[in-house]
């Protein structure tokens, strides 16, 4: 025990310790695998959800080929892929497979830990002047719970009768009586949200607790704010979703029958059962978690993307305090609006009328936080490099996704639209070039701070405008199919019906731009690896960025800061001061204190 | 909890333990003596007996064992998030079972 | 350690707490809603089977065994809190005997929820889970609670062990953690204080 | 509008109203977009570095952010108001009574949407799990019920009469499947252990739609809209809009097939 606690109320950072001074060697193995320093883990987190994000794609590239060209051979690849593919041609139920396992491992295994564990570890700590997050042997094992189930849903792949196949919802009947791998799913579930649970509580703690002294509620960057909110959902939606998963593994195990009613026969056979179950107690208990779980896809993302505007429109975010009040409103919403996903199962007149009502309640705050950060913009003075190119197409393209939100939010026009490509379409532009474009920006950003060196800006060009027209052609044509009636999760993308016959030909837009889109990650790959390396070295501060982390030193040694930081101001102080030069104020600079 | 707490002040608590105990043994015979009485009266009352009974011996482990009578501010505001959570989910079946369409 | 985490022993002074005790807080308000989950699927269930389905929880388990147990709980809890007091009064023996009949008292519930579960098994016919929605839902209920005593009593047992070590080095972080193993231990018991009723009275 | 946002062609009395209110929902949004896009764009040129060295840190004074956001409010209240509750009030709560209704059971399992009438009586017959054969009585009715001696049961095919209000019972054998008729607005998940109503009044026959389309033929087509399993892309079911003539002469026809089939097993199990 250092006397630490000293140390941080001290006006005199002088005498804290100073973390290179301390710095033994620890090993290969506890300072790159057993780590508990938040940046380690946090790049832990990121490397990993990155290699699943990518993975969970090149799952959909193969799908595609599925529906642009149905039932004809893969070529090359096809060979490859095993008994889901005789002859290189995609099975109905392997399709089923991918699709559901594409759904779990985008959100659960890619953007959730990239976001939270990945960002929010690396970053959080730094901004708020702490020295790691509260519970720092709690983080690693969390990380370990978490590729632990990542690699049990990978292995599922191996079972026989092959990976989980109902969806990424998930809905019983159907899972409890499918293959084996559905069991595997449910597993991994629990260690997900187990591992996401740790996380939760640490986030919360480490932000009530840690805060360097000066930085009160309100001095906090938006992003911080962000990985608040998204922790209470995390921590309060995610255990119902254990139950449950708990539930559909008796169900499936002990052969008990929680979600199946009386009466089931399948293939003809009655099937021997208790009975007396309900498949919509499932539903609710999956959309509980699962409606919060998207705002946990969503808020990260506003939040790295209000501090990329915010540094490179050079002035202070537009409404600071009503980003704030909305964000807490909106992951408060989030809790009583899950059953917008299930007008169609027979829902009565009181229940659609509050649920409907929410929804549109609960799009308010989003048409708030984006509405400041447009307003942000004016009277900026745009920088345009990639973090700032990702940021910006953020805003346009999370518009679309929201907005055609808001006619599956209403009952009425939920009946045509409930089940079809245009759900995929909305969610895609919100998680997609919404999303993973956030995550983009956050990587080029804050990739600086983690190596010492920056990306490079060509590449990163190369990489942005190629994407953004691409993810254009994946998912706008999901709406018009949408709007045809074509039904998602088909094997034959519609083929069968005649109805659907004349946007048919979209399916092959869709999927060359999906590959396309697959091509030019390459751009972003290599400069990764290679901005590793050979990168343009930078200092403390690249961006001339006002918020904590960029005081440490890159990369920040164990222990993060030199000294104990002290804040004196609000996260955003760019161009506040007169003159004719662009200039800016960092958190940490004394009242009064000029440069 | 602060952390320095004067002999007196700890044979207080002690006592107060000690009361609580009390009470939890009495509710707990009180309920299942109750649960006999469902012969007697509709099954809608023993539930709210037993349910009311099981709250009262909650709110005293939470408030006497768990200190939550004297806890920090921000230890009530997270509480209050989940007990309203909570009470949701707990209306989530009603709401299933009130409101499916029928002819 | 130059790396040294603030307030994991002393309260920050504008909340008033260390760390420890939000995390813990927080981990009950999960597992508040984790048991959530299934109050509310007992309800769904119950409140949708079929009239006179749904079978009356004392014409099937062991009301006066279920009794035991739960003053068996409760006086777990005391002690519990006890063995916590103790350590504010710097009595390490007393805090042993407390905490050791804590454990105990944890190891007895066990012992009798073995054996109500096993009459269930050896009843002709079995009741098992797949027997009928109501004993799913009580062997799954009752299970998940069996598995955090278990998990309870295993902290309760280190600390009670190996884990007192730290009383001489740090006696207060050692208090702080027995109170979080005490708030964990109290909810156990807090549980199947509604657990009790609601599956075995109504 | 319908044929602007890409909709299929109507074909029930209520999908007007849907489409009118899709329509406005649209219009708001494209409202929205188009305005803050221009707006966006503007601010790209106007402020980007080059032309703007230093920020101006005052920030937007102008209320008028806040009346759009009011405006977006209103708007939505109107459309949840003024159109989705009453719609979905109409769909939920004011179903035909059964005598003025052409009554159906419609019933999903892996894959195949089974189609059943109460004929004559309008009693559907007695039904039971254990008669269940999957050739030839993938329903198990109990054909002892007298109820159940006119019923008529189909495999995929639903006809019905045009310009009557249709009342359907659904429910599923096995897994949730969803009933949709792209063409009528109709949506509705088929889930086992239950049977919901779900009525409408088809307003087009399949010989009028074909003509509206300039086409040779015309069929309105039942798909699966949930995942269901292994074949829900080809869980496809036809519906056949008809006059009433022709949809009784079709329901005769089926009764009589039946009969005769059951008569043939007869012959066969002597
Ligand atoms: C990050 C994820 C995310 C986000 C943020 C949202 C946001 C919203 N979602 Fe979405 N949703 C999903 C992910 C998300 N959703 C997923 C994954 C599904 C499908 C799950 C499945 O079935 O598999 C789904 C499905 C889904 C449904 C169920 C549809 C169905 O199955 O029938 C509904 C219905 O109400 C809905 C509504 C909404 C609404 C009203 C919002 C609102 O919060 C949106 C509010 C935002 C706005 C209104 C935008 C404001 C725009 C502007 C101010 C203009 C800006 C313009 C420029 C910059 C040019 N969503
Ligand atoms: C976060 C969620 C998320 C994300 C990001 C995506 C991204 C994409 N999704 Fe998916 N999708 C879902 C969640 C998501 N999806 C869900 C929940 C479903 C429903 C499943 C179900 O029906 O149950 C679905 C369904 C779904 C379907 C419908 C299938 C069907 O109904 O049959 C389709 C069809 O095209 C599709 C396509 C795509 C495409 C082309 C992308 C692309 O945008 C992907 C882009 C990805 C990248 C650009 C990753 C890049 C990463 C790297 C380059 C890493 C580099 C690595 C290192 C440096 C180490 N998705
Ligand atoms: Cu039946 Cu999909
Ligand atoms: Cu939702």
């Amino acid at each position: 025990m250092g006397g630490n606690h000293e140390s941080t109320k001290t006006d005199h950072p002088e005498d804290f310790d100073h973390p290179e001074e301390h710095h033994h060697d620890q090993g290969f193995w506890r300072t790159y695998i057993f780590s508990v320093d938040h940046k380690v883990i946090g790049i832990q987190y990121s490397i990993t959800a990155l290699l699943f994000l990518f993975f969970g794609f090149c799952l959909m590239m193969i799908m595609r080929w599925q529906l642009a060209f149905p039932e004809q051979p893969l070529p090359i690849l096809g060979a490859l892929l095993g008994d889901g593919m005789p002859g290189g041609v995609m099975l109905p139920d392997f399709y089923n497979e991918l699709g559901a396992m594409h759904g779990t491992i985008m959100v659960f295994l890619g953007v959730v830990p990239l976001a939270v564990g990945g960002f929010g570890n690396f970053v959080v700590p730094l901004q708020i002047g702490a020295p790691d997050m509260a519970f720092p042997r709690m983080n690693m094992y969390s990380y370990h719970i978490y590729w632990m189930g990542g690699l049990i849903m990978l292995i599922s792949f191996f079972l026989p009768g092959g990976a989980a196949n109902s969806g990424w919802t998930s809905y019983p009947p159907l899972s409890v009586i499918a293959t084996m791998g559905q069991t595997f799913w449910l597993l991994g579930m629990v260690f997900l949200i187990t591992s996401s649970l740790f996380g939760a509580i640490n986030f919360i703690t480490t932000i009530i607790q840690l805060r360097a002294p000066g930085l009160s509620f309100m001095r906090l960057p938006f992003f911080v704010w962000a990985q608040f909110v998204t922790a209470f959902l995390l921590l309060l939606a995610f255990p119902p979703l254990e139950g449950a998963a708990i539930l559909q593994l008796m169900d499936r195990l002990a052969d008990t029958s929680f979600f199946l009613p009386s009466g089931l026969v399948v293939s003809g056979q009655a099937l021997e059962l208790s009975g007396g179950g309900s498949p919509i107690l499932w539903q609710h208990l999956f959309w509980f978690l699962a409606h919060p779980e998207v705002y946990v896809l969503i808020l990260p993302a506003m939040g790295i993307v209000s501090e990329v505007i915010a540094n490179n429109s050079r002035k202070p975010l537009w409404g600071y305090k009503s980003l704030v009040y909305s964000v807490i409103f909106l992951g408060f919403m989030s809790f009583i609006v899950w059953a917008h996903h299930m007008f169609i199962t027979g829902m009565g007149t009181g229940m659609a009328a509050f649920f409907q009502t929410t929804t549109m309640i609960i799009s308010i705050p989003s048409v708030v936080i984006l509405t400041a950060l447009l307003l942000s913009l004016w009277g900026g003075s745009l920088r345009f490099n990639t973090p700032m190119l990702f940021a910006l197409a953020f805003l346009p393209m999370f518009g679309i996704g929201g907005l055609t939100g808001l006619p599956l939010g209403l009952t009425a026009t939920d009946i045509p639209l409930h089940d079809t490509y245009y759900v995929i379409g909305h969610f895609h532009y919100v998680v997609a070039p919404g999303t993973i474009f956030a995550l983009f920006a956050g990587v080029y950003f804050w990739f600086p701070k983690a190596t010492g060196r920056k990306m490079n800006e060509f590449l990163g060009k190369l990489h942005f405008w190629p994407s953004l027209i691409f993810m254009n052609g994946i998912f706008f044509p999901m709406l018009i199919q949408g709007m045809a009636g074509v039904s998602r999760r088909l094997w034959d993308g519609g083929a069968t019906y005649d109805f659907a016959q004349n946007v048919l030909y979209l399916n092959e837009v869709m999927s060359y731009s999906a590959w396309g889109l697959g091509l030019v990650q390459v751009f972003f790959i290599f400069n990764f690896f290679w901005s590793i390396r050979r990168g343009e070295k930078v200092g403390r501060n690249p961006w001339e960025s006002t918020t904590l982390e960029w005081l440490a030193p890159s990369p920040p040694p164990h222990g993060n800061f030199d000294t104990v930081p002290e804040v004196y101001r609000g996260p955003y102080e760019y161009n506040v001061s007169g003159g004719d030069k662009d200039e800016f104020t960092p958190q940490y600079k004394p009242a009064g204190g000029g440069e | 909890m602060g952390h320095d707490m004067s002999e007196e002040e700890i044979q207080k608590h002690v006592r107060i333990y000690m009361f609580v105990f009390g009470a939890l043994l009495t509710l707990t015979v009180i309920t299942v003596a109750a649960s006999y009485l469902h012969h007697v009266v509709p099954m809608s009352v023993s539930i709210a007996i037993a349910l009311l009974i099981a709250i009262v011996k909650g709110s005293l482990v939470a408030c006497y064992f768990m200190h939550l009578i004297d806890e920090r501010k921000m230890i009530y505001l997270a509480l209050i998030l989940t007990a309203f959570f909570f009470l949701g989910l707990l209306l989530l079946p009603f709401l299933t079972n009130l409101d499916q369409v029928q002819t | 350690m130059s790396s040294e985490i603030p307030y994991t022993v002393d309260a920050r002074p504008d909340t008033g707490l260390n760390n420890v005790k939000i995390g813990i807080w927080l981990f009950l308000a999960s597992e508040v809603m984790l048991f959530g989950s299934f109050f509310a699927s007992y309800i769904l269930l119950r409140v949708g089977a079929a009239p006179g389905t749904w079978p009356e929880g004392a014409s099937i388990l062991n009301v006066p065994l279920a009794f035991v147990n739960t003053v068996v709980l409760i006086t777990s809890s005391v002690t519990m809190v006890m063995a916590w007091a103790s350590l504010k009064r710097k009595s390490l023996s007393k805090y042993k005997l407390y905490m050791g009949l804590t454990i105990l008292c944890g190891v007895t519930f066990m012992v009798i929820k073995a054996i109500e579960y096993n009459s269930k098994f050896a009843h002709h016919p079995p009741l098992l889970p797949s027997t009928s929605t109501f004993l799913a839902i009580y062997f799954t209920m009752t299970g998940l609670h069996a598995l955090h005593v278990v998990g309870g009593s295993a902290v309760n047992a280190y600390l009670w062990g190996p884990g007192s070590k730290l009383w001489k080095s740090d006696p207060e972080m050692f208090t702080n953690r027995v109170e979080a193993a005490g708030l964990f231990w109290h909810l156990v018991d807090l549980i199947w204080i509604f657990l009790f009723p609601v599956l075995y009275l109504l | 509008m319908e044929r602007f946002l890409g909709l299929p062609e109507q074909a029930s009395a209520h999908a007007g109203q849907i489409d009118y209110m899709m329509g406005l929902v649209h219009v708001l949004m494209v409202l929205l977009f188009v305005g803050w896009a221009l707006y966006f764009l503007y601010v790209l040129y106007r402020f980007r570095s080059s032309r703007q060295p230093k920020a101006d840190s005052t920030g937007v004074k102008s209320k008028a952010s806040s009346y759009v956001e009011a405006g977006v409010a209103l708007f939505e209240a109107v459309l949840l108001i003024g159109f989705s509750m009453p719609l979905w009030a109409e769909r939920v709560n004011d179903f035909p009574s059964e005598e003025d209704a052409v009554v159906v059971r419609v019933v999903g399992e892996q894959f195949a949407w089974n189609i059943h009438y109460p004929g004559e009586d309008g009693v559907f017959g007695r039904t039971d799990i254990g008669l269940i054969d999957v050739e030839s009585n993938p329903l198990g009715l109990d054909t002892d019920d007298p109820y159940a001696k006119d019923d008529v049961v189909s495999l995929n095919q639903l006809h019905l009469p045009v310009d009557q209000p249709v009342l359907i019972y659904l429910s599923s054998k096995d897994v949730i499947h969803s009933f949709n008729l792209p063409h009528h607005r109709v949506k509705q998940d088929a889930i086992p252990g239950l049977s919901i109503p779900v009525w409408f009044v088809p307003t087009v026959t399949n010989a009028d739609m074909a003509q509206r389309l300039g086409q040779e033929s015309f069929q309105f087509e039942i798909a699966c809209a949930q995942l269901c399993g292994l074949g829900h892309y080809r869980m496809r079911g036809f519906l056949t809009v008809e006059t009433q003539e022709e949809f009784e002469a079709w329901l005769k026809q089926r009764a009589e097939e039946a009969a005769a089939a059951s008569s043939a097993d007869d012959f066969w199990n002597q």
